[in-house]
């Protein structure tokens, strides 16, 4: 039988604050709670790397908790999809171009579904997770490469703007 | 909020003979970047109201190794490490590291940087 | 004690889970959704990009002068400032829908990132080849109809 | 002299919303020595506050400092702009920003209380409160247009004004919410695993809070009487809505939710005092001045003291933004009240300190 | 022989009885806080999805170790559903955890060591009140049997209520529900013993998990003797009560625990054993 159909039935969740305002991490509890309940997809949140599914991770990345985010991805299992929840996490939003921030987790790794918002509703969370587990249907269990940590990548320039440094040395590993 | 002005050499002295820790709370240390000089400045507070604020500053050097307050206000470790990252100041007994990564070039606060 | 009779006595009580992906769920109709952006009232003058904190706004110009918006949903934080500084009425404005979720087809992060360096770019090669077009007629540049561009916003 | 195991808590933990990195050094559980490492959030908003943005874009940023208090650091920021600049605000700004102030020290402290529930393994009241909590959310959806980041208080005023419409519904909803939180309090104070747990978990005493310079709920607890709102009458009228300080003697977990529930029901009358005395008037002061000279603001977030100095220049930007978040001065008093406690309950204290590292850290 | 094709049918069957018991406890449990809850087959659709992950292995001894949890345990509950030997139950299910702590200690996480020391802790809370339940079984029926105690005519439940008492206060602890969870306190200590599986082996403990549901029930269902109806009406009891205990209680540290469990359910189920020795 097919048991990848099972996959989107079952998605356990792992969070991950890489350094945001908790906005978007209470709103994530809030999709806990009784009122957005859901666990009626089966999901929960597991506070376990090697058991999850999908990486809610909320925050640009700051200096200090990206090895972190990199390191927790690397532990989850495959098929695995990630989530950017909120504006800071998808491109930096409005802390872009900080000296200590990386502008967006997917300078680090792949990022699947970007849940757009300052801070998200537990709605947006929703949409983006069921979207993100129509692409866990389609995932192989093949590695996905993370971009690892140089300090190429991070080298500092004064005006205040990484983006194009990143951009650059991201493009091989993004593609 | 009254300012007080005082120097290094005295600086302890001052705070140790104003701060009561049963009436003043202290808020927090602070430094501006006047371009050559720096100017630090330790805030406290009245806990009976009406809270009015109370301001020692000093006017310093970059290079000057600025005096540790801890002894007199022990909470003060966590402001003064802090400083010392941000702005690339010396301050007695404390090593840098504690805000930024220790690769980071130091001091983002000053001017110029 | 209470708690443990209560939880009993909530089985048989509906729960106040909202149905959520298949039925929509309140949300008041002053929510600070999406920006919307009336092309026809613009006036171009690029006050919403000055203000925008995250720079979500981008005019980019082609060689004879024409403007385009840009809009980037994700890196937008629905403050409402650029609609509060929007001089004409109309045409900028916040609609109450929220932003829906990007796939990583969209390359939201790196392609703006681009995308806005392109646009400035776009701007100061216009401006330099506007000058050029001045220097070589003056008569025309007094009576050129196309604003001339403003300093970018930050 | 058993053996000392190395426990850390962080970054990654499933009690813990944010990056914060505990490592406890236990003996068979009982926690010895703790090290913390709180700095994960650092973002570099005051640089960036002085160099990238305007003095208007500022109170946006600085709203995005945390997601929990985000309207005090806005309305911080504002009135210590607006000190800068020299403007007085309309009195109908200021009862509209102590109503939004109100209601999101009431979805924090539930938040907190929730948190509290969690991490001492009791899901079915986490659960409970947080389905009590989200009409605050709701509410102040329908006030400011945004369930977090508010974005209400702009430099000279408010950017959006209440609706007799909402501030019936505020009334109405607070009406229902009355009973809800009695339960809470009930269930909070009388269950035994609770107690069992939270009582003398913890545990700071007077003078160590004043040794230590502790602020919020969490000085409160421990019978130290700090509380902005009691002292700042200039900037935003407390004490005529009805403040009241609340304090407590214990100084442990279970005091400080007490403190917190009770809190929230001086947060309720001040709400209700807010909407019937609102005046009518303005909403910004408009102004063409630049901030110049310094000045200092005092702010009493959900979680203490909120402390902003600001230096101008006669220009756009600013020359100095300093923030002082309620956490930044728990460190060391959070620290210390670690000693000696059951590992178990480690994560329970954690989230009764109620710590906002995004504020620390910034 | 009709009885011997049940029990086997029922040991065949535990898995899925227990996947449906398990699943059903997690909708009660949702209800119980007013929410909907996931539906009835998701452990299932767990099960299959798990069986789809990538698997992570620490070190091939630690797979082995979870895999064979689950077999002892599965094992204990065939003695225990055949009717077989109670002393043998109880080690067997003995066996099965100490297989867990093995594999849990055989890592290098500090969690799951924390969590390896307190379910070690809580088989001291527990097991000698099985054993001594077990022993007074044996002094009111004269044999260690379980099938005697299933055919006895009069329910054990009325003999021996203090020992009843003493089960209900001790299976929180075996299945893992506060005020007892402290082997698998989720906040602190991330899951415990099964925190290093993954994948295909984290599926062994997972679904030993539903194994020990059916396990605790059926002990339950011993006390009712024979009369199926008044064994259905305790499994039913006892399953409302046990999570109604869990959605109105916090967690107690082991200390406590420890205590609570050797100080009142211990005697308990000692002077019910006196007792029984006596008449």
């Amino acid at each position: 039988m097919k048991l990848a159909a099972y996959r989107k039935k079952s998605p356990w969740i792992l969070h991950y604050n890489a350094g945001g305002c908790n906005g978007c991490d209470i709103e994530i509890l809030a999709c806990l709670a009784p009122k957005y309940d859901i666990e009626r997809f089966g999901m929960i949140n597991t506070g376990n790397p090697k058991q999850s599914d999908i990486l809610l991770v909320t925050g640009p990345v700051t200096k200090r908790s990206r090895e972190r985010l990199v390191e927790i991805y690397a532990q989850m299992p495959e098929p695995k999809v990630v989530l950017a929840c909120g504006a800071c996490a998808s491109t930096g939003g409005v802390f872009r171009g900080m000296y200590n921030c990386e502008g967006g987790i997917d300078q680090y790794i792949p990022v699947d579904v970007y849940v757009c918002g300052c801070g998200t509703r537990p709605e947006q969370i929703i949409d983006g997770v069921v979207q993100a587990l129509a692409i866990l249907e389609q995932k192989s269990k093949s590695m996905e490469e993370s971009v690892r940590l140089n300090k190429h990548a991070v080298k500092e320039d004064n005006q205040f703007n990484r983006r194009h440094v990143a951009a650059e040395v991201l493009k091989p590993a993004l593609s | 909020m009254n300012k007080i002005e005082t120097n290094l050499a005295t600086l302890r002295d001052d705070i140790r003979s104003f701060y009561n820790p049963a009436m003043h709370h202290f808020i927090v240390m602070n430094a501006v970047d006047l371009g050559q000089q720096m100017e630090v400045q330790w805030f406290f507070s009245n806990y009976a109201p009406p809270g009015d604020i109370t301001t020692f500053y000093a006017l310093v050097n970059p290079d000057e190794m600025i005096p540790s307050i801890r002894e007199i206000v022990p909470s003060a470790w966590v402001a003064e490490a802090e400083l010392v990252d941000l702005m690339n100041i010396s301050i007695e007994n404390t090593s840098k590291g504690f805000v930024l990564e220790p690769d980071f070039e130091s001091g983002p606060l000053r001017k110029g940087k | 004690m209470k708690t443990f009779l209560n939880a009993i006595g909530n089985i048989f009580r509906q729960p106040v889970t909202t149905k959520y992906p298949f039925e929509p769920t309140f949300k008041p109709d002053d929510y600070r959704g999406l920006i919307g952006f009336e092309e026809s009232l613009c006036i171009w003058c690029r006050r919403c990009e000055a203000v925008c904190p995250p720079g979500a706004i981008v005019f980019s110009q082609d060689m004879e002068g024409k403007q385009t918006y840009h809009f980037n949903r994700a890196v937008c934080i629905y403050c409402g400032e650029c609609v509060r500084a929007c001089p004409k009425e109309g045409a900028l404005f916040q609609t109450a829908e929220p932003a829906p979720c990007a796939l990583k087809a969209e390359n939201i992060n790196n392609g703006w990132n681009k995308l806005y360096d392109d646009a400035l770019a776009s701007r100061e090669a216009y401006a330099a080849e506007k000058k050029r077009r001045a220097a070589a007629e003056k008569t025309a540049a007094t009576t050129n109809p196309i604003k001339p561009a403003a300093s970018e916003g930050e | 002299m058993s053996k000392q195991y190395e426990i850390p808590i962080g970054a990654q933990h499933i009690s813990l919303l944010e990056p914060l990195h505990f490592k406890f050094t236990t003996e068979n559980e009982k926690v010895v020595r703790t090290d913390a490492n709180v700095y994960y959030v650092h973002r570099g908003i005051e640089k960036a506050c002085c160099t990238k943005f305007k003095f208007r874009q500022v109170s946006f940023v600085v709203g995005r400092v945390c997601g929990l208090c985000s309207i005090s650091h806005t309305t911080a920021y504002s009135q210590v702009a607006e000190k800068l600049v020299k403007i007085e605000i309309p009195k109908r700004a200021k009862y509209l920003r102590m109503l939004v102030i109100e209601l999101d020290r009431i979805h924090s402290h539930l938040l907190c209380l929730s948190h509290v529930a969690e991490n001492s393994g009791f899901e079915a009241l986490f659960m409970k409160t947080m389905q009590y909590r989200e009409f605050a959310m709701e509410l102040l959806e329908a006030v400011c247009g945004n369930r977090i980041q508010y974005d209400f208080s702009i430099v000279g005023g408010v950017a959006r004004d209440l609706k007799p419409l909402v501030a019936n519904s505020i009334i109405a909803r607070l009406k229902t919410f009355m009973p809800q939180l009695d339960e809470l309090v009930d269930i909070y104070s009388n269950n035994w695993t609770l107690s069992l747990k939270n009582k003398g978990a913890g545990v700071i005493t007077k003078e160590t809070a004043m040794r230590l310079n502790v602020v919020g709920p969490f000085a409160r607890s421990a019978g130290l009487a700090i509380d902005v709102r009691n002292d700042t009458e200039d900037l935003l009228p407390w004490k005529e809505v009805g403040f009241e300080m609340i304090t407590d003697t214990a100084g442990d977990v279970y005091a400080r939710n007490m403190v917190r529930l009770r809190e929230l029901y001086v947060s309720i009358r001040i709400i209700q005092n807010v909407i019937n005395g609102l005046p009518e008037g303005e909403l910004v002061t408009e102004t063409k001045a630049f901030p110049d000279g310094e000045a200092v603001v005092r702010l009493e977030a959900p979680r203490g003291e909120l402390f902003y100095y600001a230096k101008g220049n006669k220009t756009q930007m600013l020359e100095r933004l300093k923030i002082k978040a309620p956490t930044f001065s728990n460190i060391a008093g959070m620290v210390e009240a670690f000693e000696g406690n059951e590992y178990g309950s480690v994560p329970a204290i954690i989230a009764s300190y109620d710590p906002c590292l995004s504020c620390t850290a910034r | 022989m009709n009885h011997l094709i049940i029990a086997l049918l029922l040991v065949v069957l535990a898995p899925i009885l227990g996947g449906l018991l398990f699943g059903f406890e997690r909708i009660i449990k949702a209800r119980m806080q007013r929410r909907i809850g996931p539906p009835l087959l998701q452990p299932f659709y767990d099960f299959l999805k798990l069986a789809d992950k990538r698997k992570m292995v620490v070190h091939s001894a630690h797979a082995f170790l979870g895999i064979m949890h689950f077999v002892a345990l599965w094992f204990a509950l065939a003695v225990l559903l055949l009717g077989g030997d109670l002393i043998l139950v109880i080690f067997l299910h003995l066996l099965s955890a100490a297989l867990l702590i093995m594999a849990a200690y055989s890592t290098r996480s500090i969690f799951s060591h924390l969590g390896a020391n307190r379910m070690a802790i809580s088989i001291l809370a527990y097991e000698p009140i099985l054993i001594l339940i077990a022993v007074s079984i044996f002094m009111l029926t004269g044999s260690f049997e379980a099938s005697t105690a299933f055919a006895s005519s009069e329910p054990l439940l009325f003999k021996m209520p203090l020992a009843f008492i003493a089960l209900l206060l001790v299976l929180p602890i075996k299945l893992k529900k506060s005020p007892f969870d402290v082997a698998e306190a989720h906040q602190e200590i991330t899951g415990g013993a099964d925190l290093e599986f993954s994948g295909l082996f984290y599926e062994a403990v997972y679904t030993a998990k539903w194994l020990d549901y059916v396990f605790c029930y059926t002990l339950v269902y011993l006390f009712a003797g024979n009369s199926i109806l008044l064994g259905i009406v305790l499994v039913v009891f006892v399953f409302l009560y046990i999570n109604a205990l869990d959605n109105s209680s916090a967690r107690v540290n082991y200390k406590q625990m420890l205590r609570f469990s050797l100080a009142v359910s211990f005697t308990l189920a000692f002077i019910n054993l006196i007792i029984n020795s006596l008449s």
